[in-house]
């Protein structure tokens, strides 16, 4: 006993706690008089010269009384920000494996130095093309990139998202049909049930009638039905390969045969195209465009859900039906191009969202043609290593075909819910007790108590077994002691939502503070 | 020592080839190409991509500040522009918050491991919602264009009717998106100003006003600066046709300028921008939407709304979504229209913003760019020739210079100062051709006297001299 | 029912959980062979002119085996080292009053971004002068303010922190008395027991004897035990006020007087200055020199414990005696004067710590000579009103004379502890448990079962009932359940350590984790 | 809504006149200055400090770049300045890590509160140790010139003598600090060096070495940065006087020359600066010191060190300080030296920084120091009558060029450099006037082939030449 002892940590999962600050909301900091920060006050000169300036205004367009806004020093409103960021499990944070389909990856520190450098964030987006250079030669060697990487000929980063850029695909149809005489005609838009969920509303927002395929047995989309639902009323097809299934669809070429047989445009969401990059391209497999989330598989942050970019590549044909303005290089000068003939118009303000451009552009010349094809090698070595993992756990199965799938996998608990009465849903909140998001799926569940985990090139092998021991360690405690996973979390910043219908009840949903304290004034208070 | 194999890439860890073996061991698979079996041969890239190899940090750093040092800045340059992108000044706290790794990381997790997020984007709704005077606010969408197209959606679904009407004098680079965005359903017509006050003719609205109106939509400050008066009167032309009225707004008019649910608007929409955001060259736009607590209302947003609750610990605020069952994540195309990932951390910024201004602060900061624009205009105004504003309405922010009589043409005088380190207004004369030759300026209260007075001495000179450009071809700008 | 109800947030204390990570030693996250970044490569043309450069290396300094470090990929080493920030309680997140002495306030952002440009950070400190004229403006800026605040007529802002200053006033009071011949003659420094040590062991460092001058009943260092003390001897006084109690001196100019008329020089230590900008002055007190912790009044951030800067002050007379060199102004140009006859040379490299001397002089104009004074009178209510509070809870008590008291107090427990048994350290492990920082006293406790509070100028009245009710509640705790203080804390990141000799036996110290796997190699593993 | 009164600093709640009338009730006062009752009338400061009114956050801003842009750093110019502060590659999470609110703002907190801090420390003392090989290293204080000296003051302590041996090579900016920091108790004496190679003179060694020497202090790489070859036997011949050696050495060199234990040091010192800090004009400096698990050794640091152990729980490690008893914190002037502020924060940031390079980058980092100072050392020797290196030894990031025989003074060469964009060498002139016009450079991984040969073109144009400031005085450089 003289000597230091060894400490055991032979804990198997982690010791967990999320910070807990217990903060009020941002109004109850109000201090009448207090100031977060001061502006810059007019000069006199000014002031002897115009007089207050508001007076100016037309007394009907005056605001009578100041916005209801809290006071709060500078000090105070900076801590419970800080705290309430402590609160957040961003994926910086975390064995970011169970946000699936969402390409949760290491975004490079380096990479943020750029973003925020005046020489980014203070740019204005109309000044004159000879003022950004730099910013527009970004944008163009990002397409070049994007280009061989797709194999699409143009790119624009003008969506905000892979929702916009979908949106943007769907109206690029249309304009397509349009320009043709078929813009009537071509009303059916054909998905997969499978498909994130924004490939079908995005469709519908621009007018079209949607067709959803169901998987087949293996997990495909039924290739016999879309030969039966294609038809001279076919405006296009999009469609995700994997899809959230993580199984590449091998006859994907025969798909987009068929729908160009039918006068139909193919596109391809490549949100998720961390499985793929350098090893197969939408071109090769008959697509007519495709995006790719540059804040998925190219690394920029995700900030809590945006901003973000939808970088979208098209074929020759469809160049001029982009959004406008594109970047072009005219001899050793950038430019702007905005003289497409049948340009859809605008999809986001000016040019998107350079920023993340940047980020994304820096993230490619770090890692080259080879790091590039790295990524999608050992995101699929891991997502294949987790795979094997979990379909060892007692409860936990993956559905459809079997043998090797490529970035990600839809997971099942159906059988661990029979056995026990615990769903996918208390094991995501247990999860939380580890540190651990866990993602089940869009709506609806055609995967029975599903999850969706796709783990990427970011993580190393001890993350994913401290993952999958989490798992384990969750599966055993549904079949010991069934209670502790459903009145999860115990370890986080807070404990379950009471099981009442605030979210749905137009009498006790409040979307704001000020409706909070319309709503209360009329009852009592809870103690929960 | 020196016998170096490839080293592992310092942002994949398993490019370790030990580990590699260990885990394709652990698979039951010979190698890592084996794993994309899946994948039919001929689909396979055979090729070597045509991106240069890889960088280290260091290099990348030189390289990329290297590119970035080709632009020239607005701290640099004296900047003028605004035009739906505003310079305004960022506290440094904003920065701080949204820069956090926590916030910029996240992403879509569930109140229990997001706490944080939740409570900041309902907060921010919060914030907003006094801004705007109105008990509901969305997480945030794309940007005020979007954000608008989906107002006129909402509100078409709401009444059933297939037409809005829009003023002329919108920018046409909000138009763009928000007829694509209404494009096939809903036809947008529009309404023509008084010439001399930009204002909305009202007889053209009521001419315009129809039984096929959905919406009723303008902007205050309009696009080209003015506020727009007759707000009431607009908005009751509206419902008397049954319409919805929906106003597109700058916040940061708003500790001045009546909200426009004031003045009877049901849903109000804007950009976050100016709350907060560096310009970023256009990447610091985010939209917002509100409305009154009215169930007709709420269940036409797309987008997510969190909302408030208990936890079954006492004393905890829980938060969730309202209503998700509306949205496309849940009903695909049967949701309203769609939602995805849109701004949200612009939307926490704005919430920090408005915390730390306050209502005094969003009180001088309208009381600061009313008193400094209305200045600028009248030194600008004092330059032969020069006319600001081209419109007689009172401006917020923004305001209309027309250079026509000067015999300078916009770009001559954009060109002239750019040489002087200014970046001068936007040159309307291609949108508005009809305004002859008009530049946008906006002036904000980041614009000391100085810079004022700056520009006013630059453009003075611009006009007097003989550009020599002129000079060197012997001709004059003809306008 | 139906309405939705008020949720109940009556709880008196925070309801706090500290981030709990349970991260590995960062050697336990080693896997051979990862990289968390990469060198930029030698360019080819050098490899062929120079080879591989390490072997022109002497064969006896060459290294033989790599150093033992972990090899780790780039996201780990940030999400570790992510993870230890959150459980770190930084000033910015916490009611920061419990850190008594040290200042702790608000080190507003906008300061951060200045000290974080490139503008700044990357200076080299042998530019020439022309290439730093800003940074030169800055430190001359800052001098002339500081001139202002204490009336001293030269500042320089070499040395690194407050006992650096000190140790700088201790190697100028020597190189003065030296120059008068009088250097070996005068070698004892006189200071007082509530002063902080550093006073005492820098003079020592400068092989000074030193004279303690204990409190008398009221609180004041002892002038009758002073006047004994002084003789021909006497190097030197060196004193805070006020000390630690809070107390202003009111006789401290009889003080100065009484060491100036036996010869000695005057130093005045204002690293806590708080409760005295613009009130009054180092100068009208009759001190010949005074420091202020730019860290702690000025507002800069701790930094964990530094980097930091004191800023020294001197009299006319002692100017040549100062460490060099100093920023002058010579006409519109700023320079680096290095000629000071009877310099002590230097005390820290190049120009000490100028980021630092950056942020405080931003501080200083954001609050402009009324803002200063504001700080002084709004830290001092801030502290009185604490002061008055505490008064009331029961077991606590605040020695020495009554009234009103400056910036901070030295508070006792000696009552509770009588009474209960729980200890003023108890109290300091249980405060964690709602998110507050708690310091007792520096040794040796003259005060018993000491603690010392000092809210700045930075908390609301808000903050500060917050931590009174903090304390209220571990009070009636003592009283009610001792236990619950005695085994605290329960909500930190970790709980108690082990209450053996692992800090004071060298079998079982480990100050490096080779140092562990060595004497834990020789022992079994502990399960405690 | 006009007549505002005076609003509440950002930065001081409590200027709320209000709440200052509720506090001062409760303490039962009537205005704050009476709370200022204990300071003597004739005290209290009566005039307004002549500091000029507060500034909002936007103007401060302004102001303060405005400011900041007279600055020309070195990413705008070329630098090759070294001479104790070295332009090094910092890594992006670095700055990441230091500038994370929670340990930027932190301070003395227990291990109960701050378990980070302590633990990061904890791991920069681990990292550093394997880096010099050794088992003890302290939390960091000032910087090397301090380390060194208070290595000095242990030694002194352990011997019980009073005399230090140094190389009269040493850094004369560092020499002051150590001859402060000894003075009045230990006495600095100088070891000669060999002209040639720089190499201390082990005759001279011997001859001073005696039973009063407390210890041999030398660097590797030395201040001219020239290695020093033969630390064995210098260690060996303190050694045999009981002396102890204490070797100062840079940190960047370590992972390719052999760090001092190797060669005997009982102490080893430097500074942490290359190790991921910026060189803030000189405030990125932070001191180390090192030793071996010995009692004798340990129990003279006045620094904090922190330990590692068990907590009640089972599997958690705690920490906490290891003979705090004694620093000066607990024993006041009894202690050993004294403790307080120092430069933590950069501990920690050397610890990111060795987690990120590894073996391996520390490795590369200082092969690729060694081809490109090497390979500038080449290049500016082939420059006719420049001599570089002065010394015959082999360098390591440093070396020092002799523009003795180019009839221009370092003085005129830096200007020339200046004036193309360029911070050339440290001026060693004045401070080893024995060596004539020479100038130390500094060379490391940051610098590519294309600024070497940038910098050996511009010298050899302004050897070329003659300078214009010559042209037009008339008159030649005397030298
Ligand atoms: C396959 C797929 N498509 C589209 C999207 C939508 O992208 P965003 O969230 O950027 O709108 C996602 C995002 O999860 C996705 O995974
Ligand atoms: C009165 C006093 N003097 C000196 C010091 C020492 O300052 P530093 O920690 O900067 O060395 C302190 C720090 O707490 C102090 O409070």
């Amino acid at each position: 006993m003289v000597y230091m002892q060894k400490i055991n940590r032979d804990h198997k999962v982690r010791n967990y706690h999320q910070a807990k600050w217990d903060e009020p909301i941002i109004f109850e900091l109000h201090k009448i008089g207090e100031r977060g920060v001061t502006l810059p006050a007019t000069e006199e000169e000014i002031t002897n010269n115009v007089g207050d300036g508001v007076s100016a205004i037309p007394l009907e367009m005056l605001r009578k009384t100041k916005p209801n806004l809290p006071e709060i020093s500078q000090n105070r409103v900076l801590r419970h920000y800080l705290r309430l960021s402590q609160e957040t499990l961003g994926a910086a944070f975390n064995v970011e494996i169970g946000q699936g389909t969402c390409t949760m990856k290491y975004s490079p520190k380096i990479n943020e130095a750029f973003a925020s450098s005046p020489k980014m964030s203070e740019l204005h987006p109309l000044q004159d093309e000879s003022t950004v250079q730099g910013m527009l030669e970004v944008m163009y060697k990002l397409d070049l990139c994007m280009r061989e990487i797709s194999g699409m000929d143009y790119f624009t980063f003008q969506p905000g998202s892979g929702t916009q850029s979908l949106f943007t695909m769907a109206s690029i149809v249309r304009a397509y049909h349009e320009a043709n005489g078929e813009g009537e005609q071509r009303d059916e838009i054909i998905t997969t049930i499978f498909s994130h969920p924004s490939q079908a509303a995005t469709a519908a927002v621009k007018g079209y009638k949607i067709i959803t395929l169901y998987p087949d047995k293996d997990g495909f989309p039924d290739i016999e039905k879309l030969k039966a639902a294609v038809s001279e009323r076919t405006a296009g097809f999009v469609v995700a390969n994997p899809e959230d299934t993580g199984i590449y669809n091998p006859r994907i070429k025969e798909f987009t045969k068929i729908v160009h047989d039918a006068g139909g445009i193919c596109n391809y969401d490549q949100a998720n195209a961390n499985g793929l990059l350098g090893i197969t391209r939408a071109k090769e497999a008959g697509f007519d465009m495709c995006f790719f989330n540059l804040h998925k598989t190219f690394s920029t942050p995700h900030a809590c859900g945006g901003p973000a970019t939808g970088a979208l590549g098209v074929v020759d044909k469809l160049m001029e039906f982009m959004p406008g303005p594109l970047v072009e290089k005219q001899g050793e000068k950038y430019i702007l191009n905005d003289r497409l003939k049948h340009s859809i118009g605008k999809v986001r303000s000016f040019q998107g969202v350079p920023q993340t451009v940047l980020r994304a552009y820096a993230w490619i010349r770090a890692l080259g043609a080879e790091g590039l094809k790295d990524v999608a090698r050992v995101a699929v070595l891991n997502n294949n290593y987790l795979y094997h993992k979990i379909l060892n756990i007692h409860g936990a199965d993956a559905p459809y075909i079997k043998g090797k799938r490529l970035e990600q996998v839809r997971y099942s608990w159906e059988k661990l819910t029979k056995d026990t009465g615990v769903t996918t849903e208390d094991i995501s909140h247990r999860m939380a007790d580890f540190a651990h998001h866990y993602w089940s799926s869009h709506h609806p569940f055609v995967v029975p108590e599903p999850f969706t985990l796709e783990p990427t090139e970011s993580l190393s092998k001890a993350d994913l077994d401290e993952y999958i021991a989490s798992l384990t360690h969750i599966a055993n405690e549904a079949y010991t002691n069934p209670e502790i996973v459903q009145n999860a979390p115990h370890n986080s910043t807070i404990h379950r939502v009471d099981e009442q219908d605030y979210f749905e009840n137009p009498e006790k949903w409040c979307i704001t503070w000020r409706s909070y304290l319309k709503k209360t004034n009329k009852t009592e208070t809870i103690n929960s | 020592m020196n016998n170096q194999k490839k080293a592992a890439h310092p942002y994949i860890p398993n490019t370790v080839p030990e580990v590699q073996e260990e885990m394709l061991r652990e698979i039951g698979a010979k190698t890592i190409d084996e794993l994309f079996d899946g994948i039919p041969e001929e689909l396979h890239y055979k090729k070597d991509m045509n991106i240069p190899k890889a960088l280290s940090e260091y290099e990348l750093s030189r390289y990329i500040e290297g590119i970035l040092n080709k632009n020239i800045n607005t701290k640099e340059y004296l900047n003028f522009l605004g035009a739906g992108c505003w310079n305004h000044y960022v506290p440094a706290v904003c920065d701080e918050v949204n820069q956090r790794a926590e916030f910029l990381t996240a992403y879509a997790g569930d109140p229990y491991e997001d706490h944080g997020r939740y409570q900041a984007l309902f907060e921010y709704q919060s914030l907003m919602a006094e801004l705007v005077d109105m008990d509901v606010v969305n997480v945030p969408t794309f940007d005020w264009a979007q954000a608008a197209a989906t107002s006129i959606r909402m509100a078409s679904r709401i009444t059933g009717r297939k037409e809005v009407l829009l003023p002329k004098t919108i920018s046409p680079d909000r138009l763009k998106i928000i007829k694509n965005y209404c494009s096939p359903q809903i036809e947008c017509v529009f309404i023509d100003y008084e010439e001399d006050s930009g204002q909305i003719n009202l007889n053209d609205l009521e001419d315009k006003l129809s039984s096929n109106t959905a919406a009723v939509y303008f902007e205050n400050p309009s696009y080209l600066g003015f506020i727009e008066t007759k707000g009431q009167k607009i908005s009751k032309l509206a419902k008397s046709f049954e319409a919805i009225t929906i106003v597109g707004v700058d916040p940061s008019s708003l500790g001045v300028l009546a909200p426009p649910s004031h003045y009877g608007a049901d849903i109000v929409c804007g950009d976050l921008q100016p709350l907060g955001m560096h310009m970023n060259y256009g990447g610091g736009q985010s939209g917002f939407i509100a409305t009154h607590d009215d169930l007709t209302f709420i269940q036409e947003y797309p987008s997510r709304l969190f909302g408030i609750a208990p936890t079954v610990v006492k004393g905890e605020y829980g938060f969730g979504d309202v209503l998700y069952d509306r949205t496309s994540f849940a009903l695909r195309e049967k949701g309203k229209e769609s939602v995805g990932t849109q701004t949200a951390l612009w939307g926490i910024t704005a919430g920090v913003y408005l915390s730390l201004l306050g209502p005094t602060g969003m009180y001088e900061l309208g009381k600061s760019i009313m008193q400094k624009s209305q200045y600028a205009m009248g030194q600008l105004g004092n330059i032969p020739n020069v006319v600001a504003s081209r419109f007689e309405s009172t401006n917020f922010k923004e305001f209309v210079v027309d250079f026509s009589h000067t015999g300078k043409s916009v770009k001559e005088v954009n060109q002239y100062l750019l040489d002087n380190g200014i970046f001068g207004g936007k040159d309307l004369s291609e949108e508005f051709p009809e305004l002859g030759q008009c530049s946008l300026f906006c002036i904000t209260e980041i614009h000391s006297k100085e810079d004022i007075d700056r520009l006013v001495r630059t453009i003075q000179e611009c006009i007097d001299s003989i550009s020599s450009k002129e000079e060197r071809d012997g001709v004059h700008a003809k306008n």
